[in-house]
């Protein structure tokens, strides 16, 4: 049985109309599962049903062989929206997953910092959210979701407000943490490419199902000249023709 | 002046041991024309009589009343017309000492509005402290003995500033008392007609009254009590000057001292009558107090029909000497 | 929730039997039990005693609560909106908050008379500040993203304070009405302790007078009545008004 | 802003002058010239005679705010957190709102004597609602984002509290305190009237009593200069607390 | 002289920092002028500056001809943020810019469901923005923007929270959107694909300076598959390894 499993999910906001029918998705230890879909197919929403955040109205979710009934304390979560507290300070901000769990620790500082480092934003930490751009706050949320070496990252498009090239930094930088760490991923995205890139499997939603699933058949690690290699640009215009309808 | 006073430190000590406890429910607050009962620090008044007494402030006769029945307090310091509704309502009291056997209240006007008598009042506008005070059911006996009732005129809240509205002219006439009447003309207030209620009838202002239970279990208590308040009081009249001085550290409102001295002339003008020069400080007119219980039914604010002569008792008032 | 009605009931009950026997050892004059309370307020309901003065208070605090919080709300968004004005009219607020009314109400008489007018005022000066506060801070506490859309959209100071201030404000807005709408009760009240021969509070110092407690007991039972009567009726207003606010049911 | 404090200024004066003025032509029994209440104050105060008064009071404003404030706070987190508890509570909080604390004043004797007690829990009673319903508000109208983030990250109902409503909804809550601060005052006065022989209420009455006008606005103005430098200090407070909420200053 | 004119312009939030200095900028009548630079360059900043939002601290801008002092009312803006009123539906949301002005005709109804149409969201008129994905939302913003044909867009990111199928409808409708109305656009993007798709100039910004320009040598109108020219991808390259700083 897989990591995170997600078996005949259903779920609706409103009584009248099925959001989400009928999911079937699993995610071993350790993969990096990337889903993808035309705004508004529900991608946040099963995510958040995944992360135990909202109950499915039928289905069942396990993570680690046990029913998800709330958010567990292991997981990660980047918000589509940084959401971050304006009256706490960045470093503060990095450091509320764990302030909530226990007392913060010289140790608890240093990875804080490690992680601002890594999001390019050292000399940061003691501004204020409203002070940042909105590529930086996304930062702070990725980095805050990191902060409690998570068994399980579930990510809503952690990096649309980044530029192309912090932004493919930030993937190698994930995927080299995910592996080092064990962490095994749920990555929303809108940019095929990054879902390619990063994705062991990409699964392609469409008005709440689940159309299309890819085993991602390319080697680790996946270096930045791949994007430029023809086989993973046919992966990409495949998936992008999945999503156009053409294929279905 | 000061006969029975003593200075020493070791029989003060010795005194002070034995000192039984007395709590009086006052009327009001602290106030100069009470500085007799205040003033025990300076001449021990109830401490020569092993008593320490405490004064408990309060808004009105009413108060003074629930206090002892609450048993917050021993004594009450109390209106005639408090305790004829407590006892309407049936609570058992006993009233034990005439305090001010005259009648204080008044009515007051402008002297261009030419009212002199109480027919004059017949349609005017006419002030009392509140609907809950004394200065409104004396306006009634006042305005009965002309054979008016309260329909006849209109009766308005002005609050303790009662003469304020007067001035203005938003009133034709006032219901004070004595010392109001003092400290309105001390404020401005010009020439003015009074009328008094003792001329209509002359029932006393103020009793001590304690509950029957009080009455029963702590008779020698309460006589100690009276006994040092009559000397108490017999000083004040004896020493109006002395007890103006003293009442600038005691009374809350005894910043002024030549207002003290007037206010506590008036009081003691109204401690005594006819009948107390002849058997002494606080005994009672008891067909008066009657006459009085039985106006108050009459004029609706009770309902029972009293008999003061039980509840009355003159047995604990100190005999003079 | 049918469950917490009935627990609700019960503590209710429970707290008027506890009553009943305390009240049962006190003399009626310092505290009436309840049944004897009751009694009271159902043959002065039933003969007609209270519906004048019922009405009277009630006219008194709609008025001084409609002027007050009125009143309260737009100076609350003059002083939210004007940093001058704030600190200019500061001390004044204040002052006219932190005195008792009761000890100017012989002024109230003397500036409005002893007619209705004095306890409207005394209502709209007690039912403004809770407003006012409340108004202030929700306007100086506004989104600034939503406050840069407006200025992009052109839109004057008054759009932005109707379209925008006002309704992100509106909860906070309404917890100050809601604070405002039982004060005011008290207000009229006191209004009429001093000055007044008809009203809820006259009867409250008539029957002071008379020593008649229980009496004095069923009109604080109508005040309350009458408070939480009117707090309800802002609590549907706010339901109605406030539906788009209220954070999400979550799991 | 220099110039606006020049303002002020000159209003102030302007209104004393008025009323000095007005007052001229009247009694000062009705209305005492702000030079006679002056003149009042500054003896009073010279010669020591308002100070134990003061002190009395000022105790009884800050231990009654304090305990006021942070039981309505409480209450206000348990009513905005559990459903329940609001509908069982809350008549109980329009009750001990709606009637006029005056009329209850032998009661509160019955039960907290004639000392401070009774005045600190008349004062509390009062500073008590407008923190209960801005605490109830803020924490109801809390962000919804920021309360999902919070179930994410597994925080505790108490942590979800402690760490986000109660910051996120602090100008909402401060609002309601400024109100508290403000109507403590008025509360340990209106204590202080049902029976005190200290305090400046208690002294209220007393020049009442004594139709000592000048007295009285003195005392007023006292209460006055006590509220507002209550009300500053919270203010003060606020500002570093709220640093990080207003809205940035635009063009 | 151009329609927007950025002469020399400096800012700074706090006074330490400049965080844009001496910017020159001028985007022509009708032009699409995108702006690209990693993130927290002060791209958002310089937006803010020319649509009068901010005032420099030193230069000027000119619309016109005339110094902007203000927002104008005849301009449209995208936030980064959507930025809805959550209290309005979305049919009042997208209204909202002419309610500030005049009175809704049946006409602007017309217009903003054609818009919402256009945003593939005819069917959510009546809802709030609360109930609405995130991609959702930002589409709703864009119609909010073009509601009051602008003359000029000041565009933040405004297709980040699309997928690519709809973000590249988007980017064509924008286009004929605007060479039908006369809109000069300032569009930030991260996406390099999408601003020389779109842009017939681009700037790339880097620590607060203008490091490059380019003239988009594509002919209009531009077609989908160019995005998969080779000339169309040595531009994007060129862009990206100036970004990257491989040629400053
Ligand atoms: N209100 C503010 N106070 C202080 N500094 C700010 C403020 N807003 C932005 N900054 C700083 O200004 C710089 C530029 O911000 P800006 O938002 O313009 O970046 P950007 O280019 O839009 O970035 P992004 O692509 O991430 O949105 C950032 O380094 C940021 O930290
Ligand atoms: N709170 C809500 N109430 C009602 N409907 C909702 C709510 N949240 C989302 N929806 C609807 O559910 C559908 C799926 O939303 P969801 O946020 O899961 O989409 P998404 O795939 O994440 O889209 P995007 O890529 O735009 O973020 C949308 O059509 C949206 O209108
Ligand atoms: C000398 C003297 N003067 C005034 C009063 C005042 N007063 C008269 S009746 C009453 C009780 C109202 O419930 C009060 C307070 C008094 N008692 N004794
Ligand atoms: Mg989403
Ligand atoms: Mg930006």
């Amino acid at each position: 049985m897989g990591f995170l499993v997600i078996d005949d999910v259903s779920y609706s906001y409103k009584d009248a109309e099925n959001i989400l029918r009928n999911i079937d998705l699993t995610i071993e230890q350790k993969e990096i599962h990337c889903l993808v879909g035309r705004s508004g197919c529900g991608k946040t929403t099963l995510l958040k049903l995944a992360s135990g955040l909202l109950a499915p109205a039928r289905g069942n979710i396990y993570m680690k062989e046990s029913k998800v009934l709330k958010p567990s304390s292991e997981v990660g979560f980047v918000f589509q929206a940084p959401t971050l507290l304006e009256w706490k300070s960045v470093l503060d901000n990095i450091l509320l997953p764990i302030s909530l769990k226990r007392k913060i620790t010289e140790a608890d500082r240093t990875r804080a910092v490690h992680l601002l480092e890594m999001m390019g934003l050292e000399s940061y930490g003691d501004y204020y959210p409203t002070e940042l751009s909105g590529g930086q706050q996304s930062r702070i949320a990725i980095a805050r979701a990191l902060i409690k070496k998570p068994s399980m990252l579930f990510l809503d498009e952690p990096f649309a407000a980044l530029d192309a090239i912090t932004r493919e930094e930030l993937q190698d930088d994930l995927v080299k943490l995910c592996q080092m760490e064990d962490i095994s991923v749920l990555f929303i995205t809108h940019d095929l490419a990054e879902a390619i890139y990063l994705g062991d499997r990409v699964s392609v939603m469409e008005r709440g199902e689940i159309v299309y699933r890819l085993d991602v058949p390319l080697q680790r690690p996946r270096i930045g000249e791949l994007r430029y290699d023809p086989v993973f640009n046919e992966l990409c215009l495949k998936v992008k023709s999945v999503m156009s309808g053409e294929s279905s | 002046a000061c006969a029975g006073q003593s200075s020493e430190p070791e029989d003060k000590k010795e005194v002070q041991n034995k000192k039984e406890k007395v709590r009086v429910a006052n009327w009001s607050q602290l106030i100069s024309e009470q500085t007799n009962l205040l003033v025990d620090e300076e001449k021990k008044f109830f401490t020569n009589e092993g008593l320490s007494v405490e004064v408990i402030p309060g808004a009105g006769g009413g108060d003074a009343i629930k206090n002892i029945l609450t048993g917050k307090a021993d004594i009450a310091f109390t209106d005639p017309g408090s305790l004829f509704s407590a006892l309407n309502k049936g609570e058992k009291l006993k009233v034990i000492y005439n305090i001010y056997p005259q009648n204080v209240f008044n009515v007051v006007s402008l002297k261009e509005s030419n009212i002199t008598k109480p027919e004059d009042l017949k349609g005017k506008k006419i002030g009392v402290y509140s609907l809950a005070s004394g200065t409104r059911q004396n306006l009634l006996v006042l305005l009965h003995q002309a054979g008016l009732t309260e329909k006849d005129v209109t009766i308005v809240e002005t609050g303790l500033l009662n003469f304020a509205p007067l001035m203005q002219g938003q009133v034709d006439a006032t219901a004070a008392t004595d010392t109001g009447l003092y400290l309105g003309k001390q404020k401005g207030l010009g020439e003015v007609n009074v009328m008094e209620v003792k001329d209509s009838l002359n029932f006393p202002s103020d009793f001590f009254v304690v509950t029957e239970e009080t009455y029963e279990k702590k008779q020698d208590l309460l006589k100690s009590f009276l006994a040092g308040y009559e000397k108490s009081a017999s000083w004040m009249i004896e020493h109006p000057e002395e007890a103006a001085d003293l009442a600038v550290k005691h009374a809350i409102d005894g910043k002024d001292k030549e207002n003290n001295l007037e206010i506590i002339k008036l009081r003691n003008a109204s401690s005594v009558s006819e009948l107390t020069d002849e058997k002494g400080l606080g005994f009672f007119d008891m067909n008066n107090i009657q006459e009085a219980a039985d106006l108050y039914k009459k004029l609706g604010l009770i309902e029972k029909e009293l008999n003061m002569s039980e509840i009355i008792t003159e047995e604990l008032v100190p005999k003079k000497q | 929730m049918k469950n917490a009605k009935l627990i609700s009931f019960l503590l209710f009950i429970m707290l008027l039997v506890g009553w009943e026997a305390i009240a049962k050892t006190m003399s009626e004059l310092v505290l009436p039990a309840p049944s004897v309370i009751f009694m009271t307020l159902y043959e002065g309901m039933l003969d007609g005693y209270f519906l004048p003065h019922i009405i009277r208070t009630l006219s008194e605090v709609l008025l001084g609560l409609i002027l007050g919080s009125l009143f309260g709300f737009i100076v609350g968004i003059l002083m939210g909106e004007i940093t001058f004005l704030r600190k200019l009219l500061f001390p004044y607020v204040i002052a006219s908050q932190a005195v008792p009314k009761l000890a100017l109400a012989p002024l109230f008489i003397l500036w409005f008379g002893f007619g209705m007018t004095s306890k409207v005022v005394i209502t709209a000066l007690i039912c403004f500040f809770p407003l006012l506060e409340n108004t202030v801070t929700a306007i100086q506490f506004t989104d600034r993203q939503k406050i840069e859309l407006f200025r992009v959209l052109d839109a004057t100071r008054f759009q932005t304070l109707i379209r925008l201030e006002i309704p992100a404000g509106l909860p906070s807005i309404m917890a100050g009405f809601r604070v405002a709408v039982v004060m005011s009760v008290v207000g009229a009240v006191v209004g009429e302790f001093i000055g007044g021969s008809e009203g809820l509070g006259a009867m409250i110092i008539a029957s002071q007078g008379m020593m008649d407690t229980p009496l004095m007991f069923a009109i604080l039972t109508l005040l309350t009545v009458i408070g939480m009567g009117l707090y309800q009726l802002v609590l549907l207003i706010e339901k109605k008004l406030l539906k788009r606010y209220t954070k999400e049911k979550l799991l």
